[in-house]
């Protein structure tokens, strides 16, 4: 998995700018849809660490982003500055347990047991009454740093939620770069060989993991600040398999792929009600179209 | 102690029909080294079918065969138009694929028949309660559908152990590279395969319409406990998806009863639970 | 030194491997030769650590490593190359070795290309085997015969004592096995090496020290000259080679 | 009246992007949101709601308050975790003035949110979640349905005055099945009997075989259930097969039996429920507006259509109040709490936090019909705990 080019990081340092104006340009609810926009894409960049990184395809990957949210909801309003780390670092817990047990297995296997965890967290919230029950619940938005008015709440929370996504894509970016970057990229290549070379191949892979998990929940505590509303279904597979979408349609070989996926989607969901009623069938139908055609994503079509 | 009785009946039934789904699954993962993520869908799509044709011609009996045949023929095209061309893609574009599958079969379910909840009434012939242990009865259906889907399980097993093409089956769920090996035609034993799997999971569907009722979405449960079965179970493994049914039935049913609100999450953590033992599956072999 | 005792491997039924006992010294290259379902591969497997022995003991310079995995006798000075191609294909030639060099580095989180030690050793390794040190190349663009010769780099970028060679010739045409077998003699003088190899050409031009296995079972041990000497070894095995 | 379908609605919206504004100029025509399930599980539920408001706007001549109105509609697909972004699509980008949603009781937490935060007024024609008239209760939301609280506390009072002592509720473990356990046990209690079990079963699932096997066990004189639609047809008849029928009287919120009572078959027949409104309710308002509905929509009208229909004449009391000016929410808050509302149900008021003081009837399910018996409880009033507007 390579980061974008010299000027493909200039193109989305440009794109950033252009989405940091917003407030100069636009309304409350176009600056409320890039958030949305903005969120997909953490979510979807944290999980490309696994999947584009490592070659590991998580289903659980939903429950992270889930339990990062509902952190924000269970800590009650506190500052921002708490709540991210603990939502980084319940969701970095959880993805320990998780990936500890999952990572014994591989293949269909991983797929099969990721899928069922994933649905053990959804179940935690969906069945139970720690979070506050399966209909979601709305939440008191934690302070910021300073008071925020409602008018100003669209345009701050863009601006937060860029900066956050910046931070995230800079960090993953460099850590990509690193031995540790390498040596996952390794395993994707050939886990049997990185193995028998003498890689301790299944920490790697559980770091990873626990890193991703940390990242979605970080996205996740974004999403429950920013709508001030956390369901249970945050937690679902089908979120997961929704961001593999985006990393897809995005392009798999490269770091800045989910961002562009993640817009794509979220644009697609926006207007395509525009054409027909029917999301779900142009939803399988772009997934179809995705991976029979678009092999590299959009990535692979801008280079 | 009677209601537990009872309770016990009642995981045992389900965890028969979690095994008509769950064996189709195991079969494809194992064979094929196909993940379906569709297969509820398939559970849902034979009950939808139940509903239409006992609907139609007014009698549930012809649901059975038609669900069969069904998917048997559904199967046999999903395999020659999709699946076939799925085999040696990465797991993420077959996760992906059957994603897709989920989301168009549901929007086919919506256009051809409705969003609605539909219930399909209980053959007229086995339309009264037998009265079991304690004041509970249980409708002469409930106990019709037990006893087909043992017969149903013990047909399959007798079909995977003792005859040849059983045989390979099992050969190539073990080891997938073999049936090259051994002369078989690999491409007829997936067709095979991916037919029957299909046709379980719509006999399972349209056994269940009268016990749980049509609705969208309605394999979705099914689909995650039938994954926990295929791995307590053991990949590829007919005996093994057989013990591992019933124990997830019997633990969601007990579950239900005594600690409906974790009965989700005992579930999941029991496979945690075979995982940390047993990686390959509690009843793999070897 | 790497020396192995009573060593067994049971597939189900089969024996693949029946109370074997080798050893290998640094400055000797120590041939296995057999027909093919021997146990030569499983042999490799059983060294290398990707198998577990049913029974019998391993140590590598006096220490017991049998239940070591794969990894940590990588790590301990076991090197291996493998019998089918199995690298990288989509990274570059420098990469693919540095990758192996770089799996006893600690501080994960440095830059990649500012750490120097496996980059030396990687240009280091490449020189060795007789590839071009930038290796810049991607590695699936080489031929048949730098593919080998990239196997047997990326064995010697972990600093190994003990070097497991599974048909490094396997596919080669003659003027592939050439430099191989040049490379082979050069590295028996630093490493104690193990050879698996179908060519009994080469076999009988580098080993030091040759072992017959036929049914998991050695049949024959010794220098060059006894083994081509042993009418037992030609009855069950070289006859129908070499004739 | 005009009926804009809500794609040239979203085309209109996208045109004028983020530049629309309000329109308070009394000229402009009134916007109103019908966020309500149009696809999925509920959408009968939400068709019927809309042709009900539909045709109270109509019988008003298109005009609320002396202003023609627009609909807006949008499907809300009873989906939770897209409630939030649907109401804003509704309030943020589309600019409605006045907000009717909706059936999901878990999707309309984010309509009152929504009405909250933007100050719009909100009729909830079906979502009965107390929440909605008591913690969260807000000047600007109003309902035209019920709280999960009154019909259940109906059925309890009627079983406590029957003499029962010991009774059971078996629900969907979901807010409303909830709350409804709660109505059941204040009812229960009122006559001094005794709620003693609340069983549940996860949310959507339809094995209740694992419940039923409980209830055998219990030893209470009656069960009560809060089920709706699919999941009420099952549990009914699953109760039948179960043996229970006969031994524990089976009883509930009204809508275990509402609309399910055909394919419920003979299971169902002599099962009593409580609710706001039965078939055959004899009353001149209920007559007219069953045949005009069904004039309207070719379809028979239920207790949803009902609501639907008064969502609409709520709105209309508070906007004549105000000259059509949405915005002036407490003058039209002020109207609509003084206005006697002429439902089909009977006539009711709004309580002080917004939820109709109304009668629960007692009906009884014979030969396909909730034959209303009488009433259970006569203008019950929900609590309103926690609702400072209640003090």
């Amino acid at each position: 998995m390579i980061g974008a080019s010299r000027r493909g990081n200039l193109l989305l340092a440009l794109a950033g700018l252009a989405v940091a104006s917003m407030p100069l340009w636009t309304g409350a609810y176009h600056m409320q849809l890039a958030s949305t926009a903005l969120i997909a894409a953490m979510f979807a960049l944290s999980l490309q660490l696994l999947v584009g990184g490592a070659g590991l395809v998580s289903l659980a990957h939903a429950g992270f982003f889930g339990l990062g949210a509902y952190t924000v909801y269970l800590l009650g309003p506190v500052s921002v500055l708490l709540s991210l780390p603990v939502a980084a670092l319940t969701a970095a817990v959880a993805a320990l347990g998780i990936g500890a047990l999952s990572l014994r297995t591989t293949g269909f296997f991983f797929l099969m047991t990721t899928l069922a965890f994933g649905q053990m967290l959804f179940f935690l919230f969906h069945d139970t009454p720690l979070g506050g029950g399966l209909d979601g619940v709305f939440i008191q938005r934690p302070d910021l740093i300073w008071v925020v008015s409602k008018a100003q709440r669209p345009a701050v929370f863009l601006l937060l939620n860029l900066a956050v996504l910046a931070a995230m894509y800079a960090g993953l970016w460099l850590l990509m770069r690193t031995l540790f970057g390498h040596a996952l990229l390794g395993i994707k290549a050939n886990e049997h060989r990185m193995r028998a070379m003498g890689h301790d191949v299944q920490r790697l892979k559980l770091a990873a993991f626990v890193l991703a998990g940390a990242l979605a929940g970080v996205a996740g505590h974004m999403a429950a600040l920013t709508d001030a509303f956390v369901s249970p279904d945050l937690l679902g597979w089908h979120r997961s398999a929704e961001a593999l979408l985006m990393i897809l349609l995005g392009g798999i070989g490269a770091l800045h792929g989910p961002i562009l996926g993640a817009v794509a989607l979220t644009l697609l969901e926006e207007f395509s009600p525009l054409i027909t009623e029917r999301q779900r069938l142009v939803e399988g139908l772009v997934i179809l179209a995705a991976v029979l055609l678009l092999r590299r994503g959009l990535a692979g079509i801008a280079r | 102690m009677t209601t537990f009785l009872a309770q016990l009946l009642n995981g045992l039934q389900y965890g028969l029909l979690l095994f008509l789904i769950g064996s189709g699954l195991t079969l494809i993962f194992g064979v094929m080294g196909v993940i379906n993520l569709a297969h509820g869908s398939l559970f849902m799509i034979g009950a939808y079918l139940a509903y239409v044709v006992a609907g139609y011609t007014g009698t549930f009996w012809l649901a059975l065969p038609a669900a069969i045949a069904g998917g048997l023929l559904f199967g046999t095209f999903l395999e020659a138009a999709l699946f076939r061309r799925f085999r040696d893609r990465e797991h993420l574009d077959q996760v992906l694929l059957t994603f897709a599958l989920i989301l168009i079969f549901e929007e086919a379910r919506s256009i051809l028949i409705d969003n609605q909840f539909h219930s399909v009434a209980v053959p007229a012939l086995l339309d009264f309660s037998v009265p079991i242990v304690g004041g509970f009865a249980y409708s002469a259906y409930r106990l019709a559908v037990l006893a087909v889907c043992l017969a149903v399980a013990a047909l399959m097993l007798l079909f995977v152990e003792r005859t040849n093409i059983g045989a390979s089956i099992r050969a190539a769920a073990e080891n997938p590279e073999m049936v090259g090996l051994l002369g078989v035609d690999a491409r007829r034993i997936h067709m095979l395969v991916f037919a029957a799997g299909t046709a379980l999971a719509m006999l399972a569907g349209a056994l269940a319409a009268p016990l749980q009722s049509v609705y969208p979405g309605m394999g979705d449960g099914f689909l995650i406990l039938s994954f926990i079965v295929v791995v307590i179970g053991g990949l590829g493994s007919i005996g093994g998806a057989f013990w591992a049914a019933l124990l997830v039935g019997m633990v969601d049913t007990l579950g239900k009863a005594y600690v409906p609100q974790l009965a989700g999450i005992a579930v999941c953590g029991m496979m945690a639970l075979v995982l940390l033992v047993r990686p390959a599956g509690l009843f793999a072999r070897g | 030194m790497m020396e192995a005792r009573g060593l067994s491997r049971r597939f189900g039924g089969l024996l693949a491997v029946a109370d074997l006992s080798l050893t290998l010294r640094v400055g000797e290259l120590h041939a296995v030769i057999g027909p093919n379902g021997a146990g030569k591969s499983t042999l490799v497997n059983l060294l290398a650590g990707e198998l577990a022995p049913t029974q019998g003991t391993i140590w590598l310079d006096g220490a017991d490593i049998t239940d070591f995995s794969v990894g940590q006798r990588a790590k301990a000075g076991v090197g291996r190359t493998f019998q089918r191609t199995n690298l990288m294909l989509n990274m570059t030639v420098l990469e693919n070795v540095r990758l192996a060099a770089q799996a006893s580095c600690g501080g994960m989180l440095r830059r990649a290309a500012r750490v120097q030690a496996p980059i030396v050793a990687a240009r280091e390794a490449l020189r060795r085997v007789g590839l071009d040190p930038t290796g810049d190349a991607l590695a699936r663009t080489l031929s048949h015969g730098q593919l080998r010769q990239l196997e047997i780099a990326m064995a010697l970028a972990g600093q190994p004592r003990v070097l497991l060679l599974d048909e490094p010739l396997a596919g080669s045409g003659a003027e592939d096995a050439e430099p191989l077998v040049a490379l082979m003699r050069k590295l028996s003088r630093e490493h104690a090496v193990l050879l698996v190899e179908h060519d009994m050409d080469v076999v009988f031009a580098v080993a030091d020290v040759i072992t017959v296995m036929v049914d998991g079972r050695v049949l024959a041990h010794g220098m060059p000259a006894e083994i081509r000497a042993s009418a037992a070894v030609r009855d069950a095995y070289l006859g129908h080679v070499v004739a | 009246m005009s009926h804009v379908s809500r794609r040239k609605i979203l085309v209109g919206a996208l045109a004028a992007g983020a530049l629309a504004r309000p329109a308070i100029a009394q000229g402009a025509p009134l916007k109103i949101g019908l966020m309500l399930p149009f696809s999925g599980t509920f959408a009968g539920l939400g068709e019927n709601i809309a042709a009900a408001f539909e045709l109270c706007l109509a019988e008003n001549g298109g005009k609320f308050g002396g202003r023609a109105v627009t609909i807006v509609r949008l499907d809300d697909e009873s989906d939770p975790s897209k409630a939030p972004a649907n109401a804003n699509r509704l309030v943020g980008r589309d600019n409605v003035d006045a907000l009717v949603g909706t059936v999901h009781s878990g999707v309309v937490m984010a309509l009152v949110q929504a009405a909250r935060e933007k100050e719009i007024p909100l009729v909830i024609p079906n979502a009965g979640n107390v929440a909605a008239t008591r913690d969260l209760c807000s000047p600007s939301v109003f309902r035209s349905s019920f709280s999960n609280w009154q019909p259940a506390y109906g059925m309890g009072k009627v079983l406590a005055a029957k003499g029962v002592k010991k009774a059971a509720w078996v629900t969907w473990d979901y807010a409303a099945g909830k709350e409804s356990a709660e109505g059941f046990r204040d009812g229960l209690k009122s006559g001094g009997a005794e709620l003693t079990h609340v069983l549940t079963v996860p949310f959507p699932e339809t094995n209740f075989q694992p419940i039923l096997a409980q209830i055998a066990g219990l030893g209470v004189e009656a069960v009560g259930s809060f089920f709706a639609g699919g999941g009420a047809i099952q549990f009914v008849k699953d109760y039948a097969a179960a043996g229970l029928r006969d031994k524990i009287p089976l009883c509930g919120s009204g809508f275990l039996t509402e609309g399910v009572l055909k394919p419920q078959g003979a299971a169902a027949e002599g099962i009593q429920t409580a609710l706001h409104y039965g078939d055959g309710l004899d009353n001149a308002k209920n007559k007219w507006f069953r045949e005009a509905f069904t004039k309207a929509t070719t379809r028979q009208a239920d207790v949803y259509a009902v609501q639907g229909y008064d969502a609409g004449q709520i709105l209309a009391a508070g906007l004549a109040a105000t000259k059509g000016d949405a915005s002036a929410i407490k003058a039209l808050a002020a109207g609509i709490l003084a206005t006697k509302i002429d439902s089909p149900r009977g006539a009711f008021t709004l309580s002080a936090s917004h939820n109709p003081i109304q009668t629960i009837w007692l009906r009884e399910a014979r030969n396909g019909e909730n034959k209303v018996i009488g009433p259970a409880a006569e203008a019950l009033a929900d609590p309103g705990t926690g609702c400072k507007m209640a003090v």
